[in-house]
């Protein structure tokens, strides 16, 4: 079972992220599992949401205490207080940021990704919205799934021009990480 | 015990089997009281049932209610002095129910539409009684005999039957034509009429006494009384009921420059009208009575009637009220002027009333003739054993005649009353009484029942809404032959028997059936016309006593419960 | 007791001529303005109705199991939720396309005070419900207690009179101008002594698609302290005084007011009334709240227009007047 | 067909293909999604209903009392102060029998303040005389949902759905949607014996006498405990249908020979699973799901308990005072058993507090003690409190 934790703001339609890429797992024949931190919601504060993907059913509903990837949709979140709080040693790190350098290592010693998820959503939708463009790369870096399944998992949410601006978006996106990047730390965990 | 329904509903209406008329302490009841209109008609009439049938829009069930009491609708409905207006408790809200004008609407369709009393004619071997005198109260007592289904023969002195109606009322109070007609109808009723047969002349009392089961006298007043001032007396005085009669009959007058006419009567006024009438420069009325007014009581008032003291002021009659005639003076044996005083009746001890002239309030009247017309007395040609030297028959309210057993008086000659519709009442209850003599039976002693008063009544439910006048001639376009007061129309009428009250008597207003908090007044049938057609369920009724308190007639009242 | 009846009354109230949803046999006090003013409403509504009832004197005395005496739908649920029922069964009759009238009907417990959240919301959505509230000034079927529509200065078992105090210390609260404020197609105010009038306001509200109100004067007896002959009497000098004005409001604004052609003096009104006996012990105080309520009268005449400019009857454009025939009753 | 959807949506389209023709509710999380999914469907022309917008859940509970009792199907959903708010009503519909359906998505009650899940809620309506399902996952509660309709109008009951607030509610997962066809085979159209209608104009809500008052109270009762028949056969003949039964009035689940029991009510359930197959060590351990709290299914529970040494029962909600609420039936239910269970009443997850799957393992731990748990809030964290209140 692979357990994401995305950080995000009330407003960045973090659950939204997380829902669709339950969506995308279960289009691709997995089972999956999508929820937000409970509690009221406020545009702003940090917020984050939880996806459990697996090869058999899911039965739990006890919070994710040790994802395997976080996914950050804006670098300013890397300085919140525990925010890599859970994630093993071998955990991976997604970040949104307009500035494009390789992968590195990051304080507590994991491997992050940087793609400009906002500047892309701009490009290609005309809204700041980074999350589809994260969903791309965090896939295309774990290999949990094809590009194909996201996109069946967006044409179930969007359509017209905005569907096509997230099919165009997710494709470059996927195209500007290394594919299979992160495969062992997805195919870590049995449970 | 039930079966408990699911969650507990109730079907629709099922409370009527509780019987919550156990809560009352006090139950309503339908209760009649006689309305003043009622209480005080000499004739005896009830208006409010009558004018009941206008509303209801049935003039001839009206009519037939009307005559029940009275025959002469188109007569009393013109010449009545209406005490019922002045009962009338609407007067104490606006102005009282134009009783006499409906009267006489109804009194004047009837001879329209021709219609006739709702009587049989007696059978032949029905007992006949002998009525002597044909003036409103014999007529009145034919009728009322008839109604009893006995048979009546009339004698009358004069060739036609009316009485004073026809021998001294002016045309102008009463047409000849509805006189004629209402006469008529009495007698077409069945009266086997004997004109021109005076009593001491024609026939006499003995006979009468011999031939018919029972006699009713009625000869009315034939004779003045004899007038002087301290023993004098003009040669050429004139009565003035002799006048009035004069002139009803040829039409002419003798010629007076100024006269005073002495009384306050009927009489007294019709003659000042018809002489003014006829051209005479002054005629002056004087009499000890009151001008009728505030503060005036009914005793002290003159005799005549209110409207018609009005209209002849109107008509240039000058009345001397509250005045004696002091002396006379005399040239030559004829007079040429009077001397006047002022004068009040004034309570004596033990209650007696006697007339005081004030000294120092003397005047002269300058005038060439001085007409009496201070009342009649009965010529006792022919009833000298009955009458015993009085100036009237001396009889109970009934019109009976203490130790003369059969014979029975009533109208003018009895001196009570001296209105047409007094005359009329009595000849109804001495119809009832004659009844009763001959069947032997008892007669329902006593008045009407307890007179429903103003504030028993709930006004809250009333409208004000105007009196319907009747049209008045103007002065300068009367004349003695032409009617003064017209009728009204149909609309009027209608409109005016909704102004009732209804005193003391169900209106059908359903009130009652509207406000009961319980449910508890049903109606009989979809428009009720009368108490009849409600009815109180007592099984439910609680007794709260709304629909007493809100009877606008004071119809329904609250009695204990046994 | 038992007496003779003079007819068949069971067949005879078959045959009324007139509908009436509420029948006899129910537990109301002698002389109860409420138990008559719930009938005359149905009289208005006819049959095609369906009543949500709010906790009161009236859901007490008319449906005591196993009986009822209403006939006519008819359910009652707790006391603060009659309307929002009342909006409930109005949802399912437009769903089954049917055009049933609701009405929903409450005392002035239910109206006033506890229900009228819900009821501020029905008028707000606007339902197609006719709420008809009958007034009768205080808590009854608990034994009388203060309402917010009590009168000043009357006496309840909440607002005694005593040495410090002259009863209710506070206003009666202007329901009406609340339910203007929610600019509804329909609102007025009758009194049970004014059958027709009270009638043709029901059918007016009844006919308009919409929420509609109707506030109904109805005395009680046992509360305010009157024989119960005198329901009618009282009720009427509430009106003919200016203490309620009976008017008519189209979407908030007064469309009409019954004119008085005879202002009677307030103490007329009050006099009749035990829960007003306190004000007529000559006291200083006494002195003051008569003339302060004589004062609250002169108001609403002046508010509402009500003196009429042409003289005559003694209340006010005859209405209810009778005549013959009962030909007014309308 | 199955998708991957938020357990407030599958709700709302369960609800909707059980045609409600009037919905009423107010807003309060976590119930809100439901609401506003039939929002969303009535005004896509999805469902033929009325939405009555009311001001407050004791309007909600009044508009739908109203409008079944004029003869429509209705349906509400709300939770914790908003389901308080409602008691009045709730008693009400109770008393008057008259078949609504509610979706509780279970949340916390205040003070303190909280907007998080238990049972709390629901569990303070236990005695209104509703029936009450209790779901484990959303597939439950979209297959319970539509059975409550069925339940609901042949009981004559109102009955009310308890959902876990967020843990179900906002829980994106897969689930199977069945088709219209198969819910209006199952579903009959509404009709309600006693419905308001001038055609026979019924008074409904009567003044009952103390004469009478013990017998209708007699009469609710056995109609709710008969209502079980109700319950079993709605969910086998579901089952029929769709192919997923959800056991009745409770299911166990587990080896026979398993001397141990946790018996637990919603959410909790899946994860227990979890934990029992991630830790077989720990030996066989019989899984009781508590689906009908009401009507409790007595009977029942006395089978599921045959030759247990030790049973926990596992709650969200608690009688502070008295202890675990469930727990307390359970015992009084199994008390005459000539040989009954160790009975271990906790309670846990409160208030939102996580239960993880390493519960499974502390609670077999704890009963390991030679004295039973008479009652416990387990996962206290007692040195977060004053000396005085540990």
């Amino acid at each position: 079972m692979t357990e994401i934790r995305i950080h995000g703001r009330g407003g960045q339609g973090n659950v939204l992220a997380a829902y669709i890429l339950a969506q995308a797992a279960f289009e691709y024949g997995k089972f999956a599992q999508a929820f937000p931190s409970f509690g009221p919601e406020r545009r702003g504060a940090p917020v984050t949401a939880f996806v459990r993907i697996a090869a058999i059913p899911i039965r739990r509903y006890c919070q994710v205490t040790q994802p395997s990837f976080l996914v950050l949709q804006d670098h300013a979140l890397m300085h919140t207080p525990g925010i890599t709080d859970g994630l093993p040693a071998n955990g991976r790190i997604l970040v949104n940021w307009s500035r494009r350098f390789e992968p590195t290592v990051g304080r507590d010693g994991h491997e992050i990704v940087v793609i400009p998820a906002t500047t892309l959503a701009m490009e290609y939708l005309g809204k700041p919205v980074p999350n589809t463009a994260l969903l791309a790369a965090l896939i295309t870096l774990t290999g949990l799934m094809p590009l194909e399944a996201l996109e069946k998992a967006l044409a179930l949410r969007f359509r017209d021009q905005m569907l096509e601006g997230n099919i165009r978006l997710i494709h470059q996106a996927a195209r500007m990480v290394p594919a299979g990047l992160w495969k062992e730390t997805a195919d870590a965990r049995g449970d | 015990m039930r079966t408990l329904t699911r969650g507990a509903y109730a079907v629709a209406g099922s409370s009527l089997e509780l019987n919550t008329g156990d809560w009352r302490l006090q139950r309503p009841v339908h209760l009649h009281q006689a309305a003043p209109c009622h209480g005080v008609c000499p004739a005896g009439e009830d208006p409010q049932a009558w004018i009941a049938r206008i509303a209801q829009g049935d003039l001839r069930a009206a009519w037939e209610t009307l005559v029940s009491a009275n025959p002469l609708p188109a007569i009393t409905g013109r010449v009545c002095h209406h005490p019922c207006e002045s009962a009338c408790n609407r007067g104490q809200f606006d102005q009282p129910i134009a009783i006499h004008s409906l009267e006489r609407f109804l009194g004047d369709r009837a001879l329209a539409e021709g219609w006739n009393y709702p009587i049989v004619e007696p059978d032949h071997d029905s007992a006949e009684v002998a009525v002597v005198g044909g003036g409103p109260a014999g007529l009145s007592c034919a009728y009322h005999l008839m109604r009893r289904g006995l048979r009546v023969r009339l004698f009358e002195a004069q060739s036609a039957a009316g009485g004073i109606l026809r021998s001294a009322l002016p045309p102008y109070r009463l047409p000849r034509a509805v006189l004629d007609r209402e006469v008529e109808r009495v007698l077409a009723a069945g009266v086997s009429f004997v004109p021109n047969h005076r009593l001491g002349r024609d026939l006499s009392l003995e006979e009468l006494r011999k031939d018919f089961a029972a006699v009713f006298l009625a000869p009315g007043t034939g004779l003045a009384r004899s007038w002087d001032v301290d023993g004098v007396v003009p040669d050429d005085l004139r009565n003035g009921l002799d006048l009035l009669m004069e002139w009803t009959s040829v039409g002419s007058l003798p010629s007076f420059r100024r006269v005073a006419i002495v009384g306050g009567g009927n009489t007294a006024i019709d003659l000042a009208r018809v002489l003014k009438a006829a051209g005479v420069a002054e005629v002056h009325v004087i009499t000890f009575q009151a001008l009728p007014g505030p503060g005036v009581s009914s005793r002290e008032a003159m005799s005549a009637t209110a409207r018609e003291i009005a209209q002849a002021i109107e008509e240039g009659v000058i009345i001397h009220d509250r005045r004696g005639v002091r002396r006379l003076i005399i040239r030559s044996e004829r007079v040429i002027g009077l001397e006047m005083v002022h004068m009040k009746e004034l309570e004596r001890a033990g209650g007696r009333h006697e007339a005081v002239a004030f000294e120092g309030t003397e005047s002269i009247l300058e005038i060439d003739q001085v007409v009496p017309a201070i009342g009649q007395r009965v010529n006792p040609q022919g009833m000298e054993a009955l009458l015993a030297h009085r100036e009237f028959f001396e009889s109970d309210w009934w019109g009976r005649i203490a130790s003369h057993p059969g014979i029975f008086v009533g109208g003018d000659a009895t001196g009570r009353c001296g209105t047409v519709s007094g005359a009329v009442g009595d000849g109804r209850r001495a119809a009832q009484v004659i009844e009763a003599f001959l069947r032997g039976t008892a007669t329902a002693e006593g008045q009407t029942s307890q007179l429903i008063k103003f504030e028993q009544l709930n006004l809250n439910y009333f409208d004000h809404a105007r009196r319907a006048d009747a049209p008045i001639l103007p002065v300068e376009r009367r004349d003695a032959a032409t009617e003064i007061e017209g009728g009204l129309t149909s609309a009027q009428v209608f409109d005016e028997s909704h102004r009732c009250f209804s005193c003391g008597e169900c209106m059908a207003c359903d009130n009652c059936w509207t406000l009961c908090p319980d449910n508890s007044v049903l109606k009989v049938k979809d428009h009720c016309l009368d108490a009849s057609d409600y009815v109180f369920d007592y099984d439910h009724c609680k007794g709260c006593g709304l629909c007493a308190h809100e009877c606008p007639a004071g119809f329904i009242a609250m009695v204990d419960e046994p | 007791m038992a007496i003779e009846q003079t007819h068949d009354v069971n067949e005879l109230r078959r045959r009324q001529p007139a509908f009436r949803g509420l029948d006899a046999g129910h537990l109301a006090c002698q002389g109860c303005g409420q138990a008559l003013a719930a009938r005359l409403v149905t009289e208005a509504t006819g049959p095609d109705i369906v009543i949500a009832n709010a906790t009161g004197c009236l859901e007490v005395f008319t449906t005591a199991w196993p009986r009822t005496s209403w006939r006519v739908p008819w359910i009652h649920s707790v006391f603060a939720n009659a309307p929002a029922v009342a909006s409930g069964i109005e949802a399912a009759l437009k769903m089954q396309g049917r055009s049933t009238k609701v009405v929903a009907m409450g005392g002035d417990g239910g109206t006033f005070d506890i229900g009228l959240q819900a009821l501020s919301a029905m008028l707000e959505r606007n339902h197609n419900v006719l709420y008809v509230c009958f007034d009768n000034e205080a808590y009854m079927n608990t034994g009388v207690q203060r309402s917010s529509s009590t009168p000043h200065a009357a006496m309840t078992t909440t607002s005694p009179p005593g040495r410090e105090r002259m009863g209710k210390r506070h206003l009666r609260k202007d329901l009406l101008s609340i339910i203007a404020a929610h600019h509804i197609p329909y609102a007025a105010t009758a009194s049970v002594a004014y059958p027709s009038d009270l009638r043709k306001k029901v059918r007016r509200g009844l006919a308009i698609d919409g929420a509609a109100f109707v506030l109904v004067h109805s005395p009680c007896p046992l509360g305010w302290g009157h024989g119960g002959e005198l329901s009618i009497e009282v009720a009427r000098l509430a009106v003919q005084t200016g203490i309620f004005p009976l008017v008519e409001l189209e979407r908030g604004s007064v469309a009409s007011a019954m004119a008085l052609r005879q202002v009677r003096p307030v103490a007329d009104y009050l006099k009749l009334q035990g829960r007003f006996r306190h004000l007529f012990d000559g006291s200083p105080a006494a002195a003051e709240e008569l003339e302060h309520l004589q004062a609250l009268a002169n108001h609403n005449i002046e508010l509402y227009r009500l003196r009429a400019d042409t003289p005559g009857a003694r209340d006010s454009e005859g209405a209810d007047t009778v005549r013959r025939g009962g030909l007014r009753w309308a | 067909m199955r998708e991957a959807i938020e357990g407030s949506a599958a709700i709302a389209k369960a609800v909707a293909m059980c045609r409600p023709q009037v919905v009423s509710a107010y807003p309060i999380t976590p119930q809100t999604h439901i609401v506003e999914g039939l929002a969303r469907l009535i005004a896509d022309g999805d469902l033929r209903a009325e939405l009555v917008s009311v001001e407050s859940e004791f309007s909600a509970a009044s508009v739908v009392l109203g409008a079944a009792a004029a003869g429509s199907r209705a349906y509400t959903a709300t939770c914790s102060q908003g389901l308080l708010l409602m008691t009045e009503v709730l008693y009400n519909i109770g008393g008057l029998r008259i078949p609504v359906v509610l979706t509780c998505a279970n949340r916390a009650i205040g003070a303190p303040v909280t907007a998080w899940n238990d049972q709390q809620d629901s569990m303070a309506m236990r005695d209104t005389g509703w029936i009450q399902l209790y779901c484990a996952d959303n597939q439950e509660a979209v297959d319970t949902t539509i059975q409550a309709f069925r339940i609901a109008q042949n009981a004559e009951l109102p009955v009310m759905v308890c959902v876990d607030g967020y843990v179900l509610t906002h829980t994106l997962e897969p689930i199977d949607l069945p088709s219209q066809e198969q819910v209006d085979q199952f579903v009959p159209p509404y009709r309600f014996s006693r419905a308001l209608d001038p055609r026979n104009p019924i008074s409904i809500g009567n003044l009952v006498t103390p004469e009478y008052y013990t017998e209708a109270r007699h009469a609710h009762h056995r109609v709710l405990i008969r209502a079980r028949d109700e319950i079993i056969s709605a969910d086998r003949d579901w089952a029929a249908i769709c192919g997923r039964a959800w056991g009745g009035l409770l299911t166990v689940d587990g080896p026979a020979e398993a001397r141990v029991a946790i018996l637990t009510i919603g959410s909790v359930m899946g994860t227990l699973l979890d934990a029992r197959q991630a830790r077989p060590e720990l030996g066989p351990v019989k899984l009781i799901k508590l689906r009908s709290m009401r009507p409790f299914p007595v009977s029942e529970l006395i089978q599921a308990c045959e030759g247990l040494s030790d049973l926990i029962v596992l709650e969200r909600a608690l009688s502070p005072g008295g202890g675990g609420i469930i727990g307390a039936e359970v015992r009084s239910a199994l008390f005459d058993l000539p040989s009954k269970p160790r009975i271990h009443s906790f309670a846990a997850g409160l208030g939102g507090r996580d239960m993880p799957l390493e519960i499974y393992a502390r609670l077999l731990e704890r009963i390991a003690q030679p004295e039973p748990a008479q009652f416990a809030i387990f996962d206290l964290e007692l040195d977060r409190l004053p000396l005085q209140e540990r």
